[in-house]
């Protein structure tokens, strides 16, 4: 069995802001072992974001509270001191952001940006900081990275750049990869590049991976496991194939309606979930997002468990509908008013 | 650049030109001095030429160190010369107090935003922002200087010794307008770069860096001062350029320093315009200057202009 | 002469560059503050004197019309006769003695003809012999350089076509000189009661006939006198050394002088000027001390400081020829609303209440008596009323950057607004004031001015500042405007006796009546005589201070 | 639970973040309701902004205080008079002179005004007398009305100035930009003290008198007019970088197709998009011009004379520091504490409105 490098147990993280108490995780809880890929998918504000910082330790703060674990290789993150946190960050765990434009700082060359990490936490030279360095860019597929390694920011390509910011996530081998939306600023082709380069250097590197994404579609190659969140919440979980082909959670429904496939026919249009997220500060009573689902009643003013209702287990979800209603229902989503042309 | 020194002296010119009862040959040709003596000298003068001939033999006469005051005949390029040297020493002297410790309060403050120290120093900034400097300068100067006054003389009672001619006095005698100078915009540019440091923090790339792993202390000279710095850099280029050229009037005046500032407030109150215009014009060029500086400094912190 | 004018604008207060003209001891005034009946005691040489200094504005003694530059060229510029130097000290010091030339000179024709021979083997500081010409030249220069003196010399024959056209002056034929005989002889028009006094000033101090015709200023030009001025930097500095060719004791009225060298540091700041005697980084004073920390040095430094009257008037002018001071129940008016004790304590209590317009330190000087027009605001607004003038509008002109002068103004305001008019302020920039109210296109209607003298005889006051013949269109000095014919008759006729009449006691009893008489006609507001300081460090003895004719002379101070 | 220890700056990334994960309803709102509610919660800018008003009612009613506490008008001379303190009389401004014994000056010093009186006097002098025995408490409250004044009408003057220069400049862009520009660049190039003071003095000497325009030399509107023109690249800059961002925005091509005129467009539809920044640069301006009046009226530029404002007032006080500090004293507190309420209140502002919005101040 492979090693178990993170566990995390019942997470919750508020922010205390000046419109009052923002509860950007709630309880959320998974494991992730060496070799595989945790893909966690929502909306923008469905604290997807705020999780894998805190994983980091990037959301630490005077108006912030965090319960619940977070143990990597056993020990709790969230009571590690903010000094001995700089070592994990980088060293055990590597992020990667969003925009890859803003991610760099636009007045240092990428090679001095990548070497000052490996500097951070290796008590290497300047020389072999920059030999690393030139080597690791031409792992994440940068040509002639012996030049391009003294460019700024601004002269690279929003997809290289990207791939810089991997280099930099990965220049000290960490054990955990987390991608926060790596995909979304660049272009389709340059995120099917990025999402395979990321794949593939996990095994190169030996590493696991955290995909953040909003887009179902970007992870289904390479996730095993899919966790779903909503309003602060884990309101699916489970592996790839019970949530691309077995979804319980309406929400999840809308989420997978949303991917244009090329091996459905084509709906008329594709799916958009009516409504914006709940307010984290005054979320909705019973389930979340019942404000928004079409297929909500009664029950749903109770909030519902995240329970194993269907028979594969470890497919978890928090819906009170009945399983065969779904099944039935779920599609009328998914591909849109063209269900049944299929 | 020339043309924005030409447009300056011609704005100097119209402002002075407009004055009535200021008729320079009037006052040149002195007390007991008939209509013709005034019509001679306003001929000498070129004063009976067209509005236009006049600025352009004044700027000409400017530009080949050859204008002299109405007032008191005293070649106004020599006299901004003599000027140079307190100007200079106040000027640097101040600049360099304010960026320091303009640079110094605002990092303290940003990364102790909200609390008592970041509390402490803001309120101290905005109350230093909100003192007139005339009145600061007085105050200081009557309280800390002189024995005639409040018992207490620290500090000498205004005026300047050269630097070549005693060091020590140089810099005791300076003590004071540094400080009166330096306060506002120590205030200023504290909370300037407070306010930026606090947006940089806010960057993606910061993040980033943290992400790294990098120490806090790191991240805060390499990353964050940097960016924040470069609005302050353009700032201190026109402040320190408008200083170096003449425009701290009210503190050399308060603190008798003869530098250009000095001579300019003596000029503007003898209504004297070719000193006035000289000042003015020398102060336009520093900032002129200063602000190609600033551009080419900006360039060298931000590539992104460099090779743009 | 005026005192000058600060253009210090925030901190200088009273700029008066203190002319320390002693009370006379010719007849009327008594003696002056350092006039003990001891004489001072003569001091040794030293060689350095440091010292404080107003600014000024030349250091050329054809241009220069300040107290600053004067006290200085006491010691450095000589006319062929001088004012009283070493005699102040035993002797009046309104006397006139021989300077370059040997005597005081010989007057004929019924007082229109001088002449002077000069002395034998004087040299210039730049080793030029002093020649007879350069007397002519020195004159022609005048001209050259418009120089604010030229105005006393109308009165000498052949001026005329320099008077028109000052800058192209080439000859005067009214001065007559021989370099063989060393001899000159001035010729003039009428004869002129106060000529000895005109050729005492600066502006007929003899320069070489070399000199640039032109300002001349770093270095100024060569001096006769026992120093000459070797560097001035203007407003900051200058240096004052012996003259290498001054013969000890050549001339008796002038003094050898102690210190080798005088440097002058110049500043307007006063609380800077003070501060740096105190500290003994200069060794006098020459500015006043500021008015608010008076009591402070005269309590800490009373050894060292010296008070001294000063042959000057502060007073208003009101214009005659405009309403409402064309009448004299109005100009009456403010003579009564005006309460000379509370403008003697905005000088900081530096200056005596007058009424009279000729200083008491003249023998001409009479009080007037009873006190003609004592403070009573009530008869003021009862004169105002009777006027028929009550409610106009009058503008009061006043110096916009000398402290005391605004608030003189404001003073001024304040009371005419209390006795029935509308009064407002008009304060102008000291450098550009008396040309502005001088200019008859102003219309300036009353105004703050004072007057120093150049020297001292009456005529100086009376013919220059209210004689109605010399009113002019710009550069008036007449400022009111008064013009009372049988006064300027009388003037005149003063101003033509032979130098041998001029002090008789006749003569000055019938100036005292023409002082009196512009009182009555409430010509003008006389209200003060002022009063300079002198601030001497702890090293120098303040007994060697001799108070000249013009301020105290720096050539004779001396250490303890 | 698990609280983390703080770590230095992430402050405001973590308030960030919570504002935008939990932010979506807040975002319905309009940028004014919400500058309002956090204006609402800002107590330390509310109580600055009443400390402003404080001063702006007290200095209004200045008459008030003249006739029912001083009983002496602000310009009144009053050298000659006493006042009871304590059951004592005392003479206002000291008496002083020379007599003249035996031909020596005797001097007596005089003209120190009495200090602050506080209750002492019966409401008199409350904060003492100035040189000429005037009350400087009622000078003070006047004086403060022209400095307010000046500080608020030049401060709306050069606003208004500028923000029709930047939408001009911005809206037309091309040569008016350009035009615009330069002179911004050529206003920008002067020091402001040395031009603010030499228009001052040039025109403080004979008052403005050409075609319609007739001002007097002792006319409020010259420091006014002087502040109001030295201060427009101040906004103007700024804010035609905003109206040139704005003007290619979607709104506008929208505005534009529906043949919307440029009058329109500049008023209707960009002035309300760059207003929450006007209005944050309009206050600190204020407390600018507030400053730049003392430095004008210092050196003799400003408010003439006997009008008091409190710059003349601190020059009037700066030769009697040692003997009766409360003339130049009192008038620097006030504008400290008018300056500094201006200063807080506009900080708050920024926070609540424009958080970006900067201004360039100058000095000497």
């Amino acid at each position: 069995m492979a090693e178990r490098l993170l566990e995390v147990k019942d997470l919750n993280v508020k922010f205390a802001t000046e419109d009052g108490i923002v509860q950007a995780v709630d309880g959320i809880s998974f494991d992730l072992e060496r070799g595989k890929v945790l893909g966690i998918v929502g909306e923008s504000g469905s604290g997807k974001s705020v999780t894998a910082m805190t994983l980091m330790g990037l959301t630490r703060g005077i108006n912030a509270r965090f319960d619940g674990e977070v143990l990597y290789k056993g020990t709790d993150l969230l009571q590690v001191s903010d000094r001995d946190m700089q070592n994990y960050r980088g060293n055990e765990l590597g992020i990667i952001f969003q925009d890859p434009m803003t991610s760099l700082n636009p007045v240092y060359r990428i090679g001095e940006q990548i070497a000052e990490a490996i500097q951070a936490h290796e008590n290497v030279g300047k020389r072999a900081a920059r030999a690393r360095t030139i080597e690791l860019l031409r792992q994440v597929g940068i040509p002639n990275p012996e030049s391009r390694v003294d460019d700024f920011p601004h002269q690279f390509s929003g997809g290289m750049r990207q791939r810089a910011m991997i280099a930099m996530a990965l220049s000290c081998n960490p054990s955990i990869l987390i991608a926060d939306e790596p995909t979304t600023a660049l272009d389709v082709t340059i995120q099917a590049q990025i999402v395979e380069l990321v794949s593939r250097l996990k095994d190169d590197f030996d590493s696991a991976v955290i995909f953040i994404t909003h887009d179902l579609g970007v992870i289904a190659d390479i996730a095993d496991e899919i966790i779903v969140m909503y309003a602060g919440r884990v309101v699916e979980r489970g592996s790839k194939r019970d949530v691309f082909y077995d979804p319980q959670m309406p929400y999840t429904w809308g989420l997978l309606g949303s991917i244009p496939r090329l091996d459905r026919p084509r709906p008329e249009r594709l799916h958009t979930i009516e409504g914006s997220p709940p307010s984290l500060i005054n979320p909705p009573e019973g389930c979340k997002f019942r404000p928004r689902c079409p297929h909500a009643f009664d029950r749903c003013m109770q909030e519902p468990g995240l329970e194993n209702r269907v028979e594969t287990p470890g497919h978890l979800d928090r819906c009170w509908l009945d399983v065969d209603y779904k099944r039935e229902h779920r599609d009328e989503t998914i591909s849109g008013g063209s269900t049944e042309a299929a | 650049m020339l043309l924005v020194l030409l447009a300056v002296s011609f704005i100097v010119y119209f402002i002075f030109i407009v004055i009535p009862g200021g008729d320079p040959a009037q006052r040149i040709a002195g007390k007991v001095a008939t209509q013709a003596n005034i019509l001679a000298i306003r001929k000498k003068l070129g004063l009976d030429q067209s509005f236009i001939v006049q600025w352009y033999d004044l700027v000409k006469a400017l530009f080949t160190a050859k204008l002299v005051s109405y007032s008191n005949q005293t070649n106004v390029v020599d006299q901004i010369k003599q000027g140079l040297p307190a100007t200079f020493s106040l000027a640097i002297g101040a600049g360099i107090i304010w960026f320091g410790f303009g640079v110094l309060v605002g990092t303290i403050s940003a990364v102790t935003a909200g609390r008592i120290s970041d509390r402490a120093i803001t309120a101290l900034a905005l109350i230093g922002i909100s003192m007139p400097v005339a009145w600061l300068g007085l105050i200081l100067r009557f309280f800390l200087a002189g024995d005639g006054g409040s018992g207490v003389s620290w500090f000498p009672d205004g005026g300047y010794v050269p630097l070549s001619a005693n060091p020590a006095q140089w810099f005791y005698h300076l003590i004071l307008p540094w400080l009166t100078l330096a306060v506002l915009f120590i205030g200023f540019y504290g909370r300037v770069l407070r306010s930026n440091i606090l947006d940089t923090i806010n960057e993606d790339f910061v993040r980033t860096a943290k992400a790294k792993g990098l120490s806090s202390r790191r991240i805060l000279v390499k990353h964050v001062l940097r960016a924040s710095l470069i609005p302050i850099v353009t700032l201190f280029g026109l402040d320190f350029a408008s200083v170096l050229g003449g425009g701290a009037i009210i503190t050399e005046t308060v603190y008798n320093l003869h530098g250009v500032g000095w001579y300019a407030a003596q000029s503007i109150a003898s209504e004297d315009l070719p000193p006035l215009m000289g000042v003015t014009l020398f102060g336009a060029m520093f900032i002129v200057v200063f602000s190609l500086l600033v551009d080419i400094a900006y360039a060298y912190l931000d590539p992104r202009i460099r090779l743009s | 002469m005026r005192r000058k004018r600060g253009i210090s604008v925030a901190i200088a207060a009273v700029v008066a560059a203190g002319l320390a003209l002693v009370a006379s001891g010719c007849g009327g005034g008594g003696s002056s503050g350092s006039n003990n009946s001891t004489a001072a005691p003569a001091g040794k040489t030293f060689p350095t004197l440091k010292v404080a200094w107003g600014t000024t504005d030349y250091f050329d003694p054809g241009l220069s019309y300040r107290l600053e530059s004067w006290q200085l060229f006491q010691d450095v510029y000589l006319g062929l006769v001088v004012k009283a130097h070493v005699s102040c000290q035993t002797d009046n010091c309104t006397k006139i003695e021989p300077g370059l030339a040997t005597t005081t000179g010989t007057v004929t024709d019924g007082g229109k003809n001088f002449k002077f021979t000069l002395r034998k083997g004087i040299k210039y500081s730049n080793g030029e012999p002093v020649k007879a010409s350069d007397f002519k030249a020195t004159i022609i220069r005048d001209f050259k350089l418009n120089s604010p003196g030229i105005g006393f010399f109308s009165n000498i024959v052949g001026v005329d076509a320099c008077e028109a056209n000052p800058t192209s002056c080439s000859d005067i034929s009214g001065i007559v000189t021989d370099d063989k005989a060393g001899t000159v002889e001035i010729k003039l028009k009428t004869p002129e009661s106060d000529f000895l006094y005109v050729l005492s000033i600066p502006f007929t101090a003899v320069v070489p006939a070399s000199t640039p015709q032109k300002d001349t200023e770093n270095p100024p030009p060569a001096a006769a006198g026992p120093y000459y001025i070797t560097n001035y930097n203007p407003s900051k500095s200058f240096t004052v050394k012996r003259n290498p060719y001054w013969k000890k004791n050549e001339i008796p009225a002038v003094p050898n002088g102690n210190p080798d060298t005088i440097q002058g540091t110049m500043t307007d700041d006063e609380s800077q000027s003070a501060q740096l005697v105190a500290s003994g980084q200069a060794m006098y004073d020459e500015n006043v001390l500021p008015v608010d920390r008076l009591a402070f040095y005269k309590k800490k430094y009373s050894d060292q400081i010296k008070f001294f009257t000063t042959p000057s008037t502060y007073y208003f002018f009101m214009n005659q020829q405009l309403a409402p001071f064309n009448n004299l129940k109005a100009r009456q008016a403010v003579n009564y609303a005006i309460d000379r004790q509370q403008l003697v304590n905005l000088r900081g209590g530096l200056g005596v209440p007058t009424w009279n317009f000729l200083p008491p330190s003249y023998p001409q000087y009479k009080k007037i008596t009873p006190t003609p027009y004592p403070y009573d605001l009530q008869k003021a607004k009862q004169l105002v009323q009777q006027s028929g003038t009550a409610g106009q509008k009058v503008t009061i002109y006043t110096i916009s950057d000398v402290a005391v002068d605004l608030s003189t103004g404001e003073y001024l305001q304040s009371q005419l607004n209390k006795i029935g008019w509308k009064a407002t302020l008009k304060p102008i920039a000291g450098a550009n004031y008396f040309t502005i109210v001088g200019n008859q296109s102003t219309k300036a209607q009353i105004g703050f001015t004072d007057w120093f003298e150049d020297y001292p005889y009456p005529s100086d006051w009376f013919n220059i500042l209210l004689n109605g013949e010399h009113i002019k269109p710009v550069h008036n000095n007449n400022y009111g405007n008064v013009n009372i014919k049988s006064l300027n008759k009388e003037i005149d006729r003063l101003d033509s006796l032979p130098p041998s009449e001029a002090l008789s006691a006749s003569t000055n009893s019938a100036w005292a009546k023409v002082d009196k008489a512009f009182s009555d006609n409430a010509a003008t507001v006389p209200y003060l005589n002022g009063i300079l300081t002198s601030f001497f460090s702890s090293q120098m003895n303040v007994a060697c201070d001799i108070f000249t004719d013009s301020q105290d002379d720096p050539a004779q101070f001396c250490l303890k | 639970m698990a609280t983390t220890g703080q770590e230095e700056f992430t402050l405001d990334t973590a308030a960030e973040l919570a504002a935008k994960e939990g932010g979506s309803q807040i975002q319905g709102k309009s940028p004014w309701v919400l500058a309002g509610r956090r204006m609402r919660r800002n107590y330390v800018s509310l109580a600055f902004l009443g400390i402003f008003l404080l001063i702006v009612i007290s200095c209004l009613l200045a008459p008030l205080y003249v006739s029912q506490v001083s009983h002496i008008p602000q310009n009144d001379v009053r050298t000659g008079a006493t006042v009871v303190e304590h059951g004592k009389t005392v003479n206002v401004i000291s008496q002083g002179g020379t007599k003249i014994v035996n031909g020596v000056p005797q001097i007596v010093f005089g003209g120190v005004p009495i200090g602050a009186q506080w209750g002492a006097a019966g409401g008199k002098y409350v904060l003492g007398a100035d040189e000429l025995g005037r009350d400087v408490g009622t000078r003070l409250l006047y004086g403060g009305r022209n400095s307010l004044f000046i500080g608020v009408t030049s401060a709306a003057i050069c606003t208004t100035l500028s923000v029709v220069l930047a939408l001009l400049a911005g809206y037309f862009g091309g040569i008016v930009d350009w035009i615009i520009s330069r002179f911004f660049d050529l206003v920008w190039a002067f020091p402001v003290v040395l031009l603010g003071i030499a228009l001052g003095t040039a025109l403080s000497v004979n008052g403005f008198h050409h075609g319609p325009i007739n001002v007097s030399s002792g006319s409020l509107w010259i420091p006014i007019g002087v502040i109001s023109f030295v201060f427009i690249p101040y906004i103007g800059r700024p804010l035609r970088g905003q109206v040139l961002a704005l003007r290619n925005r979607e709104f506008i091509e929208a505005a534009t197709a529906q043949g919307a005129g440029p009058v329109r467009i500049m008023f209707s539809e960009l002035l309300p998009n760059v207003a929450s920044s006007v209005l944050v640069l309009f206050t600190l301006i204020v407390a600018n011009s507030i400053l730049t009046e003392v430095g004008l009226s210092f050196l003799g530029a400003g408010v003439q004379l006997p009008n008091p404002s409190w710059g003349t007032m601190i020059q009037e006080g700066s030769k009697l520091l040692s003997t009766a500090p409360q003339i130049s004293l009192f008038p620097g507190i006030a504008i400290a504490l008018t300056v500094l309420s201006l200063n807080v209140f506009g900080d708050g502002l920024r926070d609540a409105l424009d958080p970006r919005a900067k201004i360039r101040i100058e000095h000497g």
